[in-house]
């Protein structure tokens, strides 16, 4: 069973100090806290949440852009810290705004060159091999035409190819892909999800979708991990949490989403009250409670619940499913 | 370094002690030999009491450095001792650096604060009307015309001065007041006036321009912002939106560059008021450097540095009055 | 950059700017090569003496065609438009009579006369005599002395026994039309140099000078100096000047913002102290006290105004600016592929924020141009290198406005101007062009 | 029933240095009152031009603005601008401007931001105005001690509703929202169209949505447009257009959709919208349309299909 985890993430935290005035300590902005999940070879994993519940934070801990507060992430059964520089060419990096993501002075050659140059890979020959070999892989064809270009002469949905590009040139095992086609129009993102899709399975790649879009989360994923408030309250196979979610939050999230349906116009959905909590002053207890219309008073104010497993593969962070 | 200077210096010394010893009485009596003498211990006393006999600046050591007389000229400065000037006097008479400053500073204040009054408000008035009709023949020329800011006050002031006081002979070519100064109150101000006509013109040709097409521009920049936009379709009314949804949120900005502007006029008052020979402190400035009067030179510009200081001090202070955002301190910081 | 080129040659104002600064381009190459570094500032320094053939305070050469009046161009006759007879007194003593014809046209009067005395000759110096003989028969003879020397200036303008003869300037009366005093006579004057040699084998020649009231292209200085050297030799100074501070200043400003910004901390911190400390520091008075006191080389000049400016107050745009692109996603990648600090400063942040930065660039170059200006103005100016500022320096204080020597002050001020006016509105050009926020409006 | 809305032969192009930019290009439909309609289409397609020329908020490079606009009858392309600002704006059209967090001044708290169109438009006092702007809050959920505060206090979501509430406060009858949801999260999305469902039954409003977002904008919609290119390409009921679009183009838009709850095959529109500075001629669909035929070369002619349905498309014609 081990052998199959490509990353393992355990206990992690990554807590933020806020200061006033830039010395005087307010206190920590819990981003992350304590966060438990296995990503496998070649497995898809959707990391779904409102903004502000810490899935970009966690993300940015997976890439090794932030140290963890606490806990660990082990990636092929080492410590990430361990590993140093040569993890960066282990892992991939697909953001959420593709025009920014590409430095706009760079042409697609510059930008493709620049991890290889920096991992001292290959030669000059293969380099430019390698360059042309994604390209052709992520559609930028003919390549010839694209790659003396500048980011800002290609539309959004080639940029966003230049970026998975540039995310799998080093040959990836894993990709980090946070909120991938928010920022496309709807007619762009399928294409882009399509793309991801057969990268993946081409390359057996283990990826980490993150988003805050359920609807796209069935074309691309295995499992889904929903997060809220710093934490992950529900772990499901995709179908399995689309049609039995358990924590009520899920069932809110779910419920919020429309499918494109002339009835909707008619009819009220039922939304829980209020906001996402400060990750500052979080809530006591299950964060959800506030919100919550199962709170057990008593409990879910007061003990923060661990995670059940009702039915196998299905985890569930809530008092409900003791 | 320093040494050409101290040559003159201490040949002016000389000088000034030998005509001293040569016309006093009580050393009629004495040989030349003996006058000799006695000018070379004078001189050598004033010299030490000047300072002249340390080095000017050193950077051998710290040592030799906090024993220099640019070090001394500092610590003096810096706790505003400024101490009493070599050539110079103050029309009371006085050699008091302070007193000399303070005399001359009014001038300089009449002068600059008023030029720079004049184009700050002129070029925002005009840019507002000028952001409010984008593309017509006005707005195109004030874009035309910016450049003619780039060259400084004083070199507009040469121009006008050949124009009006050379070939027109309309205006005089400088000074504070005509020569002799009227007797009456109300001509003698008028007197004032008419010689301030030319540097304000001067200082408002090389500084409109610009103000009127930065501000233009400014204005245009921030009435694309979403929420002028949101006013606009509100249907505030024009001024009223001008005034609360553009003035208002920009107005640190405005502030801050009224502040550099006036730094700018206290600098620039430095060359315009010598073209012109305008009694304010920027003349002070060249008579000092023509005589080498240290004292005036190094007093001058440690006030200087006290109105920049000052200056940008006010500015910290006015920010947090104006901008809500600024009241919660460093909260905002994540 | 190729982009922006082309874009820059689609405006009208900027292509007025490009054509301007083409033109002062081609004058400073052309003057470095013309007059080299040293011969430029041999030409400024020279005594009079290399100048001796200039007239003072000239106006140029064109205003000719601008003024009803003629006016008069130098005239110097020498030997070779010259008669020359030698008549023998004696067995040593000769008598020579060089004969010299002008024929006057200028509606003015000259503006000084001279007489230079060329004589060859052992122990004994031949005695001379000049007559001058006007077109309507009138003669005067002066100049009773010995010319010493090989060579002898002989300023007949100062000759204070002839102005105490002739009551009145000599380079006036001599030219005066009797019936009205304030109009020369035209016509043929005969100007004869009577000179007695006592050696056999001695000579003499003599070149007589009308120094006119105009000359050159751009007239001369009170010191008879050719304003055109200077005119000239200003552009490269000038542009290297204000080249040099802006891009110094610039670059070293970027830097020191964007090692600020991206390492965050204690190093923003002394960089925004810096600033700040920067701020309060009076440029210009230090810049006057550094001339005054050590150095008035615009070379150190130049190197103390950017080591002043090294923190420049625009340091806290550009720390907003990379604070900004800090957070750019693409930096986040180029670290998640990891880059290294240094290679993120230098070659992802620094070359996003050059574009913006251009015209800033371009824009303080006349600030800089002027600055120097200034200073020669307040009579700091680089005394051995001829610039603009130096002419505008020289031109006020020698009261060109109020004897009306316009064009003194008029040709260096047009230069800076011209100058101020090409690097500005490229400026704006530019502006317009990368300021993403302009290119809307 | 006349209709709220006619608007006919609406022109916006504005000059560009690249060219000049058709963004909205004779443009014509009616709105019935009280009915809500929703403008779909990619980014770049003329959605956010079309609501600016109808509240007449040019951009200062305007080249052309034509066509009639009729409101409750009146005629407000006759309208000088002073009287359009007098009449027209909040007094009968209010808007909500697409990244409505920035649509407030900073430097002034939105409680009062709220209340001027009060102030200006009904003249009212002061202490007044901020009780209409208390009710409001209440109405869009904003707490009501918000109104003193500054924007920067205030959570993205807040600042949405804060501007939906300006939008309400003058009891104008129709509203343009234009994207108002999509910088939001699913939960407040979903309770901002609550509040807005509500909002269009308690006042008799009138709503023109305009998003990119096909499956929030089911929420709302009675009547649907799909603008391509700056020209309407399907127009009407929007049950027609949810469950069976006619035009090529709202085919494949709908099939781009995604679905939670549905297992259906997504499809893409391969290319990208066409240049508003040089569009193709004939359909400006024709070179992505996997139907285009040869009469494609021509401009298509706007048809009423069998349902009401306008279409521009030749296979209807």
């Amino acid at each position: 069973m081990e052998d199959r985890v490509l990353l393992a993430v355990k206990d992690l935290h990554k807590w933020f100090e806020l200061r006033k005035w830039g010395f005087i300590h307010v206190g920590f902005v819990r981003a992350v806290d304590g966060v438990d999940f296995d990503i496998h070879y070649g497995e898809a994993v959707t990391f779904v949440g409102e903004s502000g519940c810490g899935k970009s934070t966690l993300a940015r801990t997976m890439l090794g852009l932030y140290q963890p507060t606490k806990g660990e992430i082990l990636f092929q059964g080492k410590r990430l810290q361990k590993l140093g520089r040569w993890y960066r060419s282990q892992v991939g990096y697909v953001q959420q705004d593709p025009y920014g993501a590409l430095p706009p002075f760079m042409n697609v050659r510059r930008i493709l060159l620049e991890p290889l140059v920096i991992n001292h890979w290959g030669t000059r020959a293969e380099r430019e091999r390698r360059i042309r070999e994604v390209l052709e892989e992520v559609k930028l064809t003919p390549v010839d035409d694209f790659i003396a270009k500048f980011p800002h002469m290609l539309s959004g949905g080639q940029q966003q190819r230049l970026v998975i590009a540039r995310a799998i040139v080093m040959n990836p095992k894993l990709l980090v892909a946070d909120e991938p086609v928010s920022m496309l129009d709807a007619s762009v993102r399928v294409e882009i999800l399509k793309l991801l899709d057969s990268v993946q399975k081409a390359h057996n790649l283990g990826v980490a979708y993150i988003t805050h879009d359920l609807s796209t989360v069935r074309y691309f994923s295995e499992r889904i991990f929903v997060m809220y408030a710093a934490k992950i309250v529900e772990k499901a196979p995709v179908k399995e949490l689309i049609r039995n979610p358990l924590h009520p939050y899920t069932q809110a999230l779910l419920d919020a989403i429309a499918d494109p349906d002339p009835e909707n116009a008619h009819k009220m959905r039922e939304v829980p009250p209020g906001e996402p909590p400060s990750l500052l002053h979080p809530p006591s207890g299950c964060r959800f409670h506030p919100r919550c219309k199962h709170a057990i008073e008593g409990l879910c104010d007061r003990e923060v619940p661990p995670e059940f497993e009702p039915t196998p593969g299905h985890f569930v962070s809530c008092w409900l499913h003791k | 370094m320093g040494g050409y200077v101290d040559n003159i210096k201490k040949a002016q010394i000389t000088e000034q002690i030998s005509v001293q010893v040569y016309q006093n009485p009580a050393y009629q009596s004495y040989t030349t030999e003996e006058l000799r003498k006695l000018i070379e211990q004078k001189v050598a006393l004033e010299i030490k009491r000047l300072g002249l006999d340390k080095p000017f600046i050193r950077f051998d050591s710290l040592y030799g450095f906090f024993h220099s007389r640019a070090f001394m000229y500092l610590i003096n400065a810096l706790t505003l001792s400024l101490g009493r000037s070599e050539h110079i006097y103050s029309s009371s008479g006085s050699k008091q650096v302070w007193l000399i400053i303070k005399e001359r500073l009014p001038y300089s204040v009449l002068l600059f604060t008023t030029a720079s009054l004049l184009v700050f408000f002129a070029s925002l008035y005009v840019a507002l009307i000028l952001s409010r009709r984008y593309g017509s023949i006005w707005d195109r020329l004030s874009v035309a015309l910016a450049p003619l800011s780039t060259a400084p006050s004083w070199f507009y002031g040469i121009i006008l001065i050949l124009i009006f006081a050379a070939i027109l002979r309309l205006l005089p070519f400088g000074g504070l007041v005509d020569i002799p100064p009227p007797e009456n109150r109300i001509m003698y101000a008028l007197s004032v006036l008419k010689h301030m006509v030319l540097p304000l013109l001067g200082w408002f040709i090389s500084g409109i321009f610009v103000g009127v097409y930065s501000w233009r521009t400014f204005f245009l920049i921030y009435s694309s912002e979403d929420y002028v936009e949101m006013a606009r379709a509100k249907g505030v009314p024009g001024r009223l939106l001008e005034r609360r949804y553009i003035l208002r949120p920009t107005l640190p900005t405005i502030i801050t560059s009224f502040a550099l502007m006036l730094i700018a006029a206290w600098m620039g008052a430095i060359i315009t008021e010598s073209v012109f020979n305008w009694p304010g402190l920027g003349s002070l400035y060249m008579a000092a450097i023509s005589q080498f009067d240290t004292p005036i030179i190094v007093g001058l510009t440690v006030i200087y540095a006290y109105l920049l200081g000052v200056t940008v001090f006010i500015l910290d202070i006015v920010y947090a009055i104006v901008d809500p955002r600024i009241k919660v301190g460093g909260g905002t910081a994540a | 950059m190729k982009e922006a080129f082309k874009e820059l040659t689609r405006y009208k104002s900027a292509l007025v700017g490009l054509f301007i600064l083409f033109f002062l381009v081609a004058l400073a190459i052309y003057a470095v090569v013309a007059i080299p570094y040293g011969e430029a500032i041999r030409l400024w320094r020279g005594s009079e003496a290399m100048w001796r053939y200039n007239p003072r305070t000239a106006a140029p050469a064109w205003i000719d065609y601008f003024t009803p009046k003629r006016l008069l161009h130098t005239v110097i006759l020498d030997s070779e438009v010259a008669q020359k007879n030698v008549e023998v007194l004696s067995e040593r003593t000769r008598r020579i009579l060089i004969t010299y014809t002008l024929d006057y046209k200028a509606d003015v009067f000259p503006s000084e006369l001279a007489v230079v005395f060329k004589s060859r000759y052992d122990k004994k110096p031949p005695r001379v005599e000049v007559i001058w003989k006007t077109p309507d028969g009138r003669e005067f003879p002066f100049g009773r002395q010995i010319p010493s020397g090989a060579i002898h200036w002989y300023t007949v303008s100062q000759d204070k026994d002839l102005i105490s003869n002739l009551r009145g300037a000599p380079e006036k009366i001599l030219f005066q039309d009797p019936k009205d005093a304030e109009k020369p006579i035209k016509g043929i004057h005969t100007i004869t140099i009577k000179a007695y040699v006592f050696e056999s084998d001695a000579d003499i020649d003599a070149e007589v000078i009308i120094y006119g009231t105009v000359h050159g292209l751009a007239g001369t200085d009170h010191l008879r100096r050719d304003i055109g050297v200077a005119l000239l030799w200003g552009a490269p100074i000038a542009l290297a000047f204000g080249l040099g501070a802006s891009f110094g200043i610039t670059i070293s400003s970027i830097i020191f913002a964007a090692i600020g910004a991206w390492f965050g901390g204690w190093i923003d911190g002394v960089v925004q102290r810096l600033t700040e400390i920067r701020m309060v520091i009076p440029t210009l008075p230090i810049l006057i006290m550094v001339g005054l006191f050590y150095s008035k080389s615009i070379w150190v000049i130049l190197a103390v105004l950017i080591v002043l400016n090294l923190i420049e107050s625009s340091v806290k745009t550009y720390r907003a600016m990379f604070l900004q692109e800090k957070r750019a996603p693409y930096i986040e990648a180029a670290r998640s592929y990891g880059a290294g600090h240094l290679r993120i400063v230098f070659r992802y942040l620094i070359p996003r924020v050059i574009p913006w930065l251009i015209p800033g660039f371009v824009l303080a170059v006349p600030a800089y141009v002027f600055l120097e200006a200034s200073l020669s103005v307040l009579g700091l100016g680089d005394p051995v290198l001829p610039t603009w500022g130096k002419l505008l320096s020289d031109a006020f204080g020698h009261g060109a406005l109020y004897h009306g020597y316009y064009y003194w002050v008029l040709e260096p001020a047009f230069l800076l101007m011209a100058t101020g006016f090409g690097f500005t509105l490229i400026g704006y050009t530019l502006d317009k062009i990368f300021n993403p926020r302009l290119r809307e409006i | 029933m006349e209709p709220l809305l006619k608007v006919e032969g609406l022109k916006l192009y504005f000059r560009t240095t690249k060219g000049i930019v058709q963004a909205v290009d004779g443009v014509g439909f009616e709105l019935m009152p009280r009915t809500a309609m929703v403008v779909v289409g990619e980014s770049g397609c003329g959605k956010t031009s079309l609501a600016r020329a109808i509240l007449r908020l040019l951009p200062k490079n305007v080249h052309t603005y034509s066509g009639k606009i009729y409101l409750d009858g009146q005629d407000v392309m006759q309208l000088n601008d002073e009287q359009f600002r007098r009449q027209i704006r909040w007094q009968k059209i209010s808007y909500v401007a697409q990244a409505a967090m920035n649509a407030l001044n900073p430097v002034i708290k939105v409680g009062f931001q709220v209340a001027e169109p009060l102030l200006i438009h009904k003249r009212m006092k002061r202490e007044e105005a901020m009780r209409r702007v208390v009710e409001a809050f209440q109405i869009v959920g904003v707490p009501t001690d918000f109104v003193d505060r500054y924007p920067f206090e205030l959570s993205g979501g807040m600042r949405q509703r804060v501007v939906i509430a300006m939008a309400l406060v003058t009891n104008p009858q129709l509203v343009i929202l234009d994207e108002p949801t999509s910088a939001l999260d699913v939960l407040t999305q979903a309770n901002i169209m609550n509040s807005l469902k509500g909002i269009k039954q308690e006042f008799d409003l009138t709503y023109i949505l305009i998003t990119h977002d096909i499956s929030t904008s089911s929420e709302l919609a009675l009547e649907a447009m799909v603008m391509y290119a700056g020209q309407i390409v399907e127009l009407g009921k929007a049950g027609h257009f949810y469950l069976e679009p006619l035009h090529p183009y709202s085919q494949k838009l709908m099939s781009s959709v995604p679905t939670l709850r549905e297992d259906k095959e997504l499809d893409f529109i391969p290319g990208q919208p066409p240049s508003l500075i040089n569009p193709p001629k004939g359909c400006r669909f024709a070179p992505r349309c996997p139907k285009r035929f040869s009469a494609c070369d021509q401009e298509p002619p706007m048809v009423e299909y069998k349902d009401g349905r306008k279409i521009k498309c030749h296979l209807y014609a």
